[in-house]
C-alpha cells in the first residue's frame, strides 16, 4: 500500500510537474541551432518591454504588498480578539476572490469608474494603476487573510493582549511590540505570495491595458518560440524562490518560537 | 473600609446572568481564592476586577477609588494567566523588564528590578533564555515575576497551576504563597481544585452559579460548610437521610438507630426527615475507635485506593463512606460482613439548604 | 476602536465589491434605452456559443471534480494517517499551482505533449480536453486538498481508523463506512470550489484553445457592450451560488455532527 | 500457559527503544492495570498487543496462539482509547453493531446483541442519540458496549478515563470493573493514575522506561515497593537518609536517633548510608500513638489539605511528612514546635535499588 502511493506519487509529479518543466528548460536553451546556450534568456533580458514590464509589476507588487499588510493585519487581529463571531463572515468575503473570475472584477471596477463616473479612475494613468493594485490586491487577499490569521491563530492573541493591558500596555503598544513581531513570518509568507501571484497575473493588467509582465509574456508567447520558454523558466525560477523564501522563514520561526 | 472591594458586582453576557450580587471585601495583604467548579462566575469576577469585563452592575474600588473608568492598563494590577502568557518573542529579562518600560522607567531602576524579580523566583541562570526553551513551571513562574516586576497594588492568580503536572503544582503553590507572603501583596486566586484553595489561602470564597455561596478561612470551609453544595464541592462527603424522633432533645433516627445531635435542630418535628453530613475520615471501624457515636452497617465495598481504604456501608436507605489510612497489616472488611463505625456526634452536620 | 472597524469594513465592501456588482448588474439591464429589461440577458442566453461553451465548461468541471477527489481524498488520507511526516512536503505540492502562473504551466504542457512529442495529447481533441483537465485539476489542486485535509482534521482519524480495524473492518469498509460519510461535506465544498474556478478560468482554455466559457466571456467582453455584463452578472451569480451551497452544507453537518 | 503472554517484548521507535524486554503472563479473566507515568512504554505494550504496532522483537500468543502474522482487524481484541472514538456519523446502536456488521452476523443476532450490550451499560434510552449528543461519561460506556459486542478474547482499555472529569472518573471506573467481572473477560488497562490502578486491578504492572519494575497485586504494590521509582510513582513517600550503626542487629541512625529496622539489611557495613522509605500516613504525632519506633524533629510546616492535614518535620538532614486526618477539634503542630512522630518499625522500607 505504501509502496503503490510512493510510485504514484512519483508518476504524478514527473507528468504533472517536472516533465514539463524539464521540457520546457531544455527548449528554452536551444535557441542557437545544434548547440546549448543561453541566447533566447539574453534576448529576453535585453529586450526594453522585459525591464519595464517585469519593473512595473514589481512596483505594483510591492504597492500590493502594503495595502494588504495594512488592511489585512489590523483587520484579521480584531476580528480574532473582539468579533470572534465575524470569523466565518469575514473568512467568506476572503474567499469570493477565488471564485469571481478575475474578468468579473475588472468589468465591474471600468464600468463603476470609468472616464463618466463619478469617480473617473481609468481616465488617468495613476487612477487605473491604483485599480489595478486594487484588482491584485483583491486577488491576493485570501492569500494574505489566511497566512495573517494562522499566524495569528498559533499565538494566543487573547491572553497575550490581556497580559500586555495588565502590564500597562496601550494598542499601539500590543501592536508593535507583541503582535506583529510574532505574525511577522505569517506577514512575510503572505506578501511572498501576493509577490508571486501580482507577477504572473495576466487577465486583469490585459483588460485594464497596463504594461505588465503577465502580458508581455503572453505577447512573446503568442509570436516567439524560445524567447516564451526562456522566460516561463524565469517566472518559473522567480515564484520558486519566493517559495523557498517562505519556507525558509518558517523554519527560522519554528528555530526562535515554541514548537507547540 | 477594605483594600479591595466589590460590592453588589453583577455580569450578563446576553441573556445569561454569569455573576449574581458579588460582595466581598479583601484586606491589604490578604490571600483570598475563589474556589468553585467551571462556569460558577469566579473567572468572570476576576476579569472584572482586572478591567477585561466591565460589571453590568455594582462597583469595584481597589484603595479606596472607584475602577469603574480605568482602563485595564491604567489600573496598576498584576496578573498571572493558566496559559502562561509569555510573549513568545521576549526573553525570560525583556518579559519582566516589559511592564516597567511601558511605564518608562529609567533603564538602570528596570535593571535592578529584573535581577531582583529573577532572584525571587530563583530563575536567575535562565534569564536569556526564551519561553519555549523552558518547562511550563518555569514559564509560570517568569509569568509570576512578569506580574509583580511593576509593583503592581493587587495580583490576580487565574487558575496559574491548572496546566501543571501534579508535583510541579504541589510545589510551585508553595512558592506562589512563600512569595506573597513576603511581598505582602494583596492577592486573588482563582482555582477549581479544592486541596489548592485550602492549602494556600487566608480566605476562601466558594461560588455556586454565580454568587458566594460561603467565606470563610480554610479549615472553616472544610469543617463547617454552610450549604450541601460547599459540603459536596470541598472534600467527599456522605450525605445520611435521618427522621426526626425528638425535636426538644435533638434525637434522630438513621436506618432503625438512634442518634442524638449536638446541633440543635431548629424548626422541625417529629417524623421529619433532615439530610446529615459526615465527612469519610471523621468516622472509624477500628475496635478501639473512640467516638461518642455509633453506627451499625453491612460493608457493600471496600476500595484500596492507595494511602487511604475506601469503605462503603449500608445503614438503613443511605451509604456512608468512610477512610482508613493503609498500613501493611491492615485486613479491610470484606463485603457482607457486619461493621461498627464509631464517630463523635459534633461531626455529624446538619444540611439545611 | 470597534466602530471605527466597523464603518471601515463598510466602506471597504462597498467599493470593492458591492458598488462594482451594483453598477454592473444596472448596466445589463438597460440594453433597451431608456427602461430596464432583461434583453442582454435573453441575447446571451440565446446564443449558441455561449450554450456550447458553458455545456464545455461545466463538463470538463464535473470531470475535473472527479478526478480531483479521487486524486486527493485517498491521498490526504494516507498522509494523514501514515506518512505525517510528508504533510510540509505535500503542502507545498499543494501550494505551487497557487504561483505558479497557469501559463507556465499551459506552455510547459503543450512543449511536452505537442504533436511531434512522445505522447501527442494536443494532436487530438479528447487529448486536449485531457490536458485541460489536468490544468484544472492542478488549479483546483490547493483549495481541493485544504478542503479535505480540514475536513480530515476535525476527525480524529487515526483513533476511528484503529477502532475500526479492532472491530475487525479492512480498509474498504474504514473508507468507504468511516472516512467517506465523516469529510463528505469538505469534499462537497472542495467540488463547488472546482466548479467555481473551472468556469471562470481563461487563460489555459484560451491557450489550448477549447471552446470553454472563459475564453467566451472575454470575446465578447471585447466585442460587445451589455452582453458582458450581463454575463458577468450570471457568472457571479453562479459563483455565489456554489458559495452559498457549501456554506449551507457545512451548516448542515454542523447540526449532524459534533459541535467541538 | 496463561491466556496472554507477552515474552521478551521490544519495540524502538528509530534509535529510542521504548520497549526493553518486557515480559507478563496474564491468566484467564484477569484485570491487569499498566501503570507509569507518559512516555514509559506501557501505550505502546498495549498498541502490540492490539496489531496496531509491531514489536521489534519478542512473541505475542492470546490462547496459545501467536499473533504475529495477524493484522489488527484479524485479532477479535475489543479496545476503548482515550478520545472515546465512536463513529461520529452513526448513532449508539450503530456504532455498537459495526463489529457485528463488519463480522456478517446475521441482523436479528446484531438486534439482539445490540440490546444485550446497551442494557449492560444502562443506555438502553439512548441508542438513537448521536455521539455529539451525549456527554463523554456515555460516549465512554458507549465505546465500551461496542468493543464488547463482537465477544473479543481480550479487552484493552488505553486511559479511557483520562478526559473525564473527576466524580465521573470514579463511578465509570467502578462500573467498569463491575462489567468486567460480570463478563468474565480478561482485561489488560493503561493508565497513569495510580489511585485508579489500585482501585480497579487484579494485578498491576508498573512500567518505568520501557521495562516492568514490579508486578503485582494493588496492596503488594504499594506496601512493598520493589524499587526507588514504584514507592516514588505509586503514593507520596518520604526518603529518609539513615547511616548504618551495626548490620549484626539491623541497627540504623537517622539523624542521631537510633532506630532497629524488621527488614535484614544485608550486604552493608557500619558507617554506609542507606535510603529508607516511610509513606507519609504510616505514622502519628498523637500523643496515644502507638508504635515501637519513634522519631523526633522541629516542625517546619503544616499544611491543610482538606480530609488530612501534611505536617514536615526535620530529622536530621532528611525532611519528613506526615498526614493527620482532619478533625474539627484537631490543632495541627504550630512550626517550630518539636514533634514525637510514632510509626511501626515494619513500615520502615529499605530502598536497594
Amino acid at each position: 500500500m505504501k509502496k503503490f502511493w510512493a510510485w504514484g506519487a512519483l508518476i504524478f509529479g514527473l507528468l504533472y510537474f517536472i516533465l514539463p518543466l524539464v521540457g520546457m528548460t531544455n527548449f528554452s536553451l536551444k535557441m542557437r541551432r545544434g548547440v546549448y546556450s543561453l541566447d533566447a534568456y539574453a534576448v529576453v533580458l535585453g529586450d526594453p518591454r522585459f525591464q519595464e514590464t517585469f519593473t512595473y509589476s514589481i512596483l505594483m507588487a510591492l504597492a500590493t504588498i502594503v495595502f494588504g499588510v495594512l488592511l489585512v493585519v489590523p483587520t484579521a487581529y480584531w476580528v480574532r480578539l473582539k468579533l470572534p463571531g465575524l470569523r466565518p463572515y469575514i473568512e467568506f468575503v476572503t474567499l469570493l476572490p477565488l471564485v469571481i473570475p478575475a474578468i468579473v472584477i475588472v468589468f465591474g471596477y471600468i464600468r463603476l469608474y470609468n472616464t463618466s463616473s463619478w469617480l473617473p479612475l481609468t481616465g488617468t494613468t495613476t487612477g487605473t494603476n491604483i485599480l489595478l493594485m486594487f484588482g491584485y490586491a483583491t486577488l491576493a487577499l485570501p492569500y494574505m487573510y489566511r497566512s495573517v490569521d494562522t499566524g495569528l491563530r498559533s499565538i494566543d492573541i487573547a491572553t497575550l493582549t490581556e497580559a500586555a493591558q495588565s502590564l500597562g500596555a496601550g494598542w499601539t503598544t500590543i501592536l508593535a511590540k507583541i503582535i506583529l513581531p510574532n505574525v511577522l513570518v505569517a506577514v512575510l509568507s503572505g506578501a511572498f505570495l501576493t509577490f508571486a501571484i501580482v507577477i504572473g497575473e495576466f487577465t486583469m493588467a490585459a483588460l485594464l491595458n497596463r504594461p505588465a509582465f503577465g502580458p508581455y509574456m503572453q505577447l512573446l508567447g503568442a509570436n516567439r518560440a524560445y524567447e516564451p520558454a526562456a522566460l516561463a523558466v524565469m517566472s518559473f525560477a522567480l515564484t520558486w524562490g519566493c517559495l523557498g523564501l517562505i519556507q525558509l522563514v518558517s523554519r527560522f520561526q519554528k528555530g526562535a518560537q515554541s514548537p507547540a | 473600609m477594605s483594600f479591595l472591594n466589590l460590592t453588589s458586582i453583577q455580569k450578563s453576557f446576553g441573556p445569561v446572568q454569569v455573576v449574581k450580587d458579588f460582595n466581598m471585601a479583601i484586606e491589604k495583604g490578604e490571600f483570598v481564592s475563589f474556589l468553585g467548579p467551571s462556569g460558577c462566575g469566579k473567572t468572570t469576577v476576576l476579569r472584572m476586577i482586572a478591567g477585561f469585563e466591565t460589571p453590568s452592575g455594582g462597583t469595584i474600588t481597589i484603595n479606596g477609588k472607584s475602577q469603574a473608568n480605568l482602563r485595564p492598563n491604567q489600573r496598576n494590577i498584576g496578573m498571572v494567566f493558566q496559559a502562561y502568557a509569555l510573549f513568545p518573542n521576549m526573553n525570560v529579562a525583556e518579559n519582566v523588564a516589559f511592564g516597567l518600560k511601558v511605564a518608562g522607567r529609567p533603564k538602570a531602576e528596570i535593571d535592578q528590578r529584573v535581577k531582583e524579580m529573577l532572584g525571587l523566583i530563583k530563575l536567575d541562570h535562565l534569564a536569556d533564555r526564551y519561553p519555549y526553551q523552558m518547562s511550563g513551571g518555569q514559564q509560570q513562574r517568569v509569568a509570576l515575576a512578569r506580574a509583580l516586576a511593576p509593583k503592581p497594588q493587587v495580583l490576580l492568580l487565574d487558575e496559574p497551576l491548572s496546566a501543571l503536572d501534579a508535583k510541579i503544582r504541589v510545589s510551585l503553590r508553595e512558592e506562589i504563597r512563600m512569595i506573597q507572603q513576603q511581598l505582602g501583596i494583596t492577592t486573588v486566586f482563582v482555582t477549581h481544585d479544592q486541596e489548592e484553595a485550602l492549602s494556600i489561602s487566608d480566605r476562601i470564597v466558594v461560588m455556586n452559579a454565580g454568587k458566594a455561596d460561603q467565606i470563610g478561612a480554610p479549615a472553616e470551609i472544610y469543617n463547617r460548610p454552610a450549604t450541601r453544595f460547599v459540603a459536596n464541592f470541598v472534600g467527599t462527603l456522605n450525605l445520611i437521610e435521618a427522621k426526626v424522633v425528638d425535636p426538644a432533645s435533638n434525637r434522630v433516627s438513621i436506618g432503625d438507630q438512634g442518634v442524638t445531635l449536638r446541633e440543635p435542630l431548629g424548626a422541625v418535628k417529629a417524623g421529619d426527615t433532615i439530610s446529615l453530613a459526615l465527612r469519610p475520615e471523621a468516622g472509624s471501624i477500628a475496635p478501639d475507635a473512640k467516638g461518642d457515636t455509633a453506627l451499625t452497617g453491612e460493608v457493600i465495598s471496600s476500595n484500596f485506593l492507595g494511602s487511604v481504604i475506601r469503605t462503603r456501608m449500608k445503614v438503613g436507605p443511605s451509604v456512608i463512606s468512610f477512610d482508613m489510612f493503609n498500613s501493611p497489616g491492615l485486613v479491610p472488611p470484606a463485603v457482607g460482613e457486619t461493621a461498627t463505625l464509631r464517630f463523635t456526634a459534633t461531626d455529624l452536620l446538619i444540611i439545611r439548604d
